[in-house]
């Protein structure tokens, strides 16, 4: 099946992307654009979706300064 | 004949390039938050990590006041030079083709390495002879020079690729070995590796300076009608 | 005063946050009174080992820290010495621990933590070099960490544009656990606008510039910093900092715009302990006091206490000292740039450091307390009974064949080239770099990036554990003569040295005599050299469960060429040169690769030559190379004579043959670092170098040894291949 | 409110970070895991959603080499 995860940085940790990308919108004309945060996206074929946890854990994340997040495919 | 260094937040070869340039005529630096070129005669869109090379390399330098009119004078045919993430800013900002995707290998890789001249009849490598080589540090993490297929025959068929890579040394996967293009017109030229730091024996190769020269040449900065 | 005194954590608090229960009284003492929560955390910061040097600084007394060309040195945010009207700043520090725990951002943040020390002199960063130690590549976690760190460095190397042109890494198993994250950085700046850090003039204002403040590092620095890594690392970890190179690279750019016009009092960059160390040094240099407004600072997460501001450890920041008239043309500076530039307080009399948050006192502190009376302690060194450190396994029989020996050193972690390493950093920006890695020793940099490029400026980083574990006196003193080594074989004389003492816990009387032996021994290498210590680092409690990390002083070393264009590399310049070897070499098995390899311990007597001797033929090497009669010069280190050999001709494609008196391992692999060098050059002008031995002659397509009794030959291209491909695998 | 923008590699185009993932896989102990991608996540709290069409075309994606699509809270 194909699975989705979403990593993006730790609460509290700096974003240097995001800030960086939110303080360019101005200029670009975009306004009422705030608390931008820039992660990453993995998308995979996966026959037992079981190890993904361990899979963000050891490989795709990095549990120090990331969360992430599985997401699979309804039902 | 004044040649202008543009300097985003995060450039860090821009005070080479000036060196560089002034080797062959008069340089100053255009920060970029201008709108105007101040008069120049040939632009360089130099090398670093103009803001930070965050979401993607050039993708927030190519909307800086200056690069609007970076672009109109190079619709009028001014000579434009992107090195490195100079080249990058200009693929983003549309002026030059293609896409710089990042390494094969993933790493950032600086070594120096030999490029064959594909084309001389830009202002950029008329100095050159078609054919030769030159021996130029290449470093960078996003480098692999990519378009699809109909743009790559386009490329190829009009002539605006102007170096490629000497073969076996394609440090990051471009596509066919391309190491810079040109715009159709052909006054606009992008390239990965840094001519700037090629400029002095002493620090390894003089190969750079050839480009710099190139702009000098007779009729080189004229408009291509 | 009127802080709330619901806040008073006590005694206990103040043991959690690693201070002991004496110090904690001593506190009490110093205040009249117990601290709140808030100074309690300057306090534990101030007085860690990290900040306050409680275990070393007694010893770091008897190192040199006067010379002829010092401009500045011990006690600001880096040394500088006077070069052809210049001044040369450079510094080395260590990010060990945090590198431990999250490699690539401990590694980047450690190069932009000591690029802000030598930003804070008003000096550009020209270059930098790294010293780095992990466990043997065998182990995956070794691998992850030296891929990781290694990346990092150059992450935040590349994007700020400062090149890094040196370096050094040896693998051993004692850093199985505790790796070590060097980093020095070089910088140029006009001697006459040299900042100092101490504030002065009452009434001026206290600028905070760069990044905004979050929770990064609370507690990092005692909590990280001076206790052994054990196996609850987990819970140590939302201290990790993200490195941020673009806003540093603003940093760099608006600071140097700053001093250039003039608008600065003083500066100083945040680093361990951030606000709390940079102010209350700021204001003990200059015998001032300061007033902060902790609801003044920017921060990044809008619930933090004030306490957490105050040791917020948010990288990319720096303080600055302004007059009030100055301060809107240094704010316009800081918005060109794009960077935060908040006035957060004033130097005020008295000598008091005050924490407000608005209105309220939160904090009062004398300042001396803070940072003069934090209590020093001596060591109690005692030489270990028995080695400290087991035998590495083996990896190569004591049978194999000259000729495998050498191959198997070629490919070996501690030899191969670094190449895979070192083509991760850009080595080039700034367009000084006349030697590149592994085309010389040191590194060599133009010191006018236009203009006059001849007047050079020569580095190097050097350091053998192995060699101070078996005896830290010589082994130290050896290291410092190895790096003075490597300027010689550039042409470049020292100028001065800056250090880390990289070492388990002092508290261990074994490691307390490595460290005091260690000392010593870098004393008497400034004093032979008659160079300084323009400063250094000390970063101790380096252990694991399996015990120390071997002792690893790192040196980095500054020197000055007249001549650019006069630089030797290592590899042979041509064909029918003649090879010589200078120097009192007494070349030993003792702590070498070699024996390393063979699953020996690192333990027994090195060699004691005498360092006039040393420095006699150092001297003729860099006159040679200078007068253009030494047209490669290498110096003979880790694996030595043969291995030396091989790189000579590695370096340039063209063989050799040599022919010595006997083939015994010590001659062809023994060391004696800093102490003897390969050369070559016109036959007659090496015969006429003082004390050169010519020992054959270049080349041919193989390097070939004899002796009466036979001898061997292996192919350039297969050693250069060889050394080459060894650490590859490593990093593909 | 709240929108997430999915950044992706275009098809054909060679993902080495993909095949970085997919290759350490079975070093971990993974196995059934196959077309791994690696793309970009963007978080961002907007006022006008209508904008984010037009942000992804000009800043956040480059269309010569990725895909984007953008979520917003259901409703
Ligand atoms: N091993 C050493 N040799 C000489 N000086 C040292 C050594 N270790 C630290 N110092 C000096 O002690 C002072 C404080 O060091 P440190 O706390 O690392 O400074 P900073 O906070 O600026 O990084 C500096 O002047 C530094 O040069
Ligand atoms: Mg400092």
């Amino acid at each position: 099946m194909k699975a989705r995860i979403l990593i993006r940085p730790k609460q509290g940790i700096l974003d240097p992307q995001g800030q960086t990308v939110e303080r360019a919108l101005p200029a670009l004309g975009f306004s009422g654009i705030s608390e931008v945060s820039v992660g990453r996206l993995v998308e995979l074929e996966v026959d037992d979706p079981a190890q993904l946890e361990d899979l963000c854990e050891r490989l795709l994340a990095n549990p120090l300064i990331e969360d992430f997040e599985i997401q699979l495919p309804e039902g | 004949m004044r040649i202008g260094v543009v300097r985003f937040p995060g450039s860090c070869d821009e005070a080479d390039a000036i060196a560089a340039a002034s080797a062959v005529a008069e340089a100053e630096l255009l920060w970029h938050g201008r709108t105007d070129l101040d008069g120049v005669d040939a632009v360089v869109v130099p090398g670093g990590f103009s803001y930070g090379d965050y979401l993607r390399p050039g993708a927030i330098a190519r909307y800086s006041p200056v690069m609007t009119a970076v672009a109109a004078f190079a619709a009028d045919g001014g000579p434009v030079l992107g090195i490195c993430n100079g080249f990058q800013v200009l693929c983003e900002a549309g002026l030059l083709p293609g896409a710089l995707l990042p390494n094969n290998s993933l790493r950032f890789i600086c070594r120096q390495v030999d490029l064959t001249v594909e084309r001389t009849t830009t202002p950029w490598t008329a100095a050159c002879e078609a054919g030769e080589q030159l021996s130029i540090p290449s470093k960078h993490a996003n480098g692999r020079w990519y378009a699809d297929d109909q743009t790559l025959a386009q490329i190829e068929a009009n002539g605006q690729v102007v170096f490629r890579y000497a073969p076996g040394q394609n440090p990051n996967g471009s596509l066919a070995d391309i190491a810079g293009v040109c715009s159709e017109q052909g006054n606009v030229v992008g390239l990965m590796p840094h001519p700037e730091h090629a400029v002095d024996l002493l620090t390894g190769s003089a190969d750079g300076l050839k480009l710099f020269a190139s702009v000098l040449e007779e009729g080189s900065s004229v408009p291509v009608s | 005063m009127s802080q709330s005194a619901d806040q008073i954590p006590g005694r206990e608090r103040a043991i959690e946050l690693a201070l002991t229960g004496a110090e904690y009284d001593q506190i009490v003492e110093l205040l009249g009174r117990e601290p709140n929560e808030v100074e309690l955390a300057m306090y534990s910061l101030l007085w860690s080992e990290h900040c306050a040097y409680k275990h070393s600084k007694k010893i770091l007394r008897r190192l040199p820290t006067e010379g002829e060309r010092l401009l500045l040195g011990v006690g600001e945010n880096a040394g500088a010495v006077e070069v052809e009207g210049l001044a040369v700043a450079f510094k080395v520090e260590s990010h060990n621990h945090p590198s431990a725990v999250e490699p690539f951002q401990g590694a980047a943040t450690g190069v932009g933590g000591i690029l802000r020390d030598v930003i804070a002199l008003g000096a550009r960063p020209v270059a930098m070099l790294d010293s780095l130690r992990f466990g043997y590549p065998s182990s995956e976690r070794s691998r992850w960490l030296l891929d990781r760190a290694v990346a990092g460095i150059g992450h935040y190397g590349n994007s700020i544009g400062v090149p890094t042109v040196g370096g050094e890494i040896h693998f051993d198993p004692s850093y199985e656990s505790n790796c070590l994250i060097n980093a020095m950085c070089v910088g140029i700046a006009d001697p006459d606008r040299l900042m100092r850090c101490a504030a002065t003039g009452i009434g001026n204002r206290v600028l905070l510039i760069g990044a905004l403040t979050g929770r990064d590092g609370i507690g990092g620095a005692s909590v990280l910093a001076s206790t052994e890594l054990g196996d609850d690392d987990a819970d140590k970890r939302p201290t990790v900092q993200i490195g941020d190179p673009f806003a540093e690279k603003k940093v760099l750019e608006a600071c140097l715009e700053l001093v250039d016009a003039d608008l600065l009092v003083a500066l100083q960059d945040l680093g361990a302990a951030g606000l709390t160390s940079s102010a209350s040094e700021m204001a003990a240099q200059g015998e001032v006091g300061l007033d902060i407004d902790v609801a003044r600072v920017p921060l990044r997460e809008a619930d933090m206490e004030p306490f957490e501001i105050m040791v917020s450890e948010s990288q990319e920041r720096m303080l600055a000292i302004v007059e009030p008239a100055r301060v809107a043309a240094v704010e316009q500076i800081c918005e060109k740039w794009e960077l935060l530039c908040t006035d957060i307080g004033e130097v005020t009399e008295g000598g008091h450091m005050r924490i407000f948050r608005g209105e309220e006192i939160v904090g009062d502190i004398p300042v001396t307390t803070l940072v003069d009376d934090c209590p020093l302690y001596d060591l109690q060194p005692s030489p270990p009974a028995e080695g400290l450190y087991p035998a590495p396994p083996v990896e190569l029989p004591e049978t194999a064949d000259p000729a495998t020996t050498l191959l198997a050193l070629l490919a070996g972690c501690n030899i191969a080239s670094r190449r895979p390493v070192f083509e991760q950093y850009d080595q080039i920006v700034q367009a000084r770099t006349v030697r590149r890695p592994d085309e010389a020793d040191a590194a060599v940099l133009a010191l006018e990036a236009s203009g006059n490029r001849r007047p050079a400026i020569a580095m190097s980083i050097d350091g053998n554990g192995r060699r101070v574990a078996a005896d830290p006196l010589r082994g130290s003193l050896d290291g410092v003569l190895e790096c003075a080594a490597n300027l010689a074989c550039v042409g470049a004389e020292p100028l001065g040295l800056t250090n880390c003492l990289n070492f388990g816990n002092p508290e261990k009387p074994h490691v307390a005599w490595q460290l005091v032996n260690a000392v010593e021994g870098i004393a008497q290498g400034c004093e032979a050299l008659a160079i300084p210590v323009v400063g250094g680092n000390v970063s101790l409690y380096n252990e694991g469960p399996d015990g120390p990390i071997l002792p690893t002083p790192v040196i980095g070393m500054v020197g000055e060429l007249p001549d650019a264009e006069r630089c030797a590399g290592i590899g042979f310049a041509k064909e029918g040169h003649a090879v010589a070897v200078v120097g009192p070499f007494e070349p030993s098995l003792v702590a070498s690769e070699l024996a390393a390899r063979r699953g020996r311990a690192p333990s027994g007597s090195l060699p004691q030559v005498a360092a006039e001797l040393i420095l006699a033929a150092q001297q003729a090497v860099r006159d040679g190379v200078r007068s253009g009669t030494i047209l490669s010069a290498h110096d003979i280190s880790d694996g030595g004579l043969a291995v030396t050999l091989a790189e000579c001709c590695g370096a340039s494609g063209i063989g050799c043959s040599i022919e010595l008196d006997e083939l015994t391992d010590e001659a062809l692999f023994g060391e004696a670092p800093g102490s003897g060098f390969v050369i070559s050059g016109e036959l007659a002008a090496i015969e006429a170098i003082d004390g050169a031995r010519v020992i054959g002659a270049t080349g041919g397509s193989s390097l070939t040894i004899s002796s009466e009794d036979g001898g061997f030959a292996v192919d350039v291209e297969e050693l250069h291949a060889t050394r080459e491909n060894g650490l590859r695998p490593y990093l593909p």
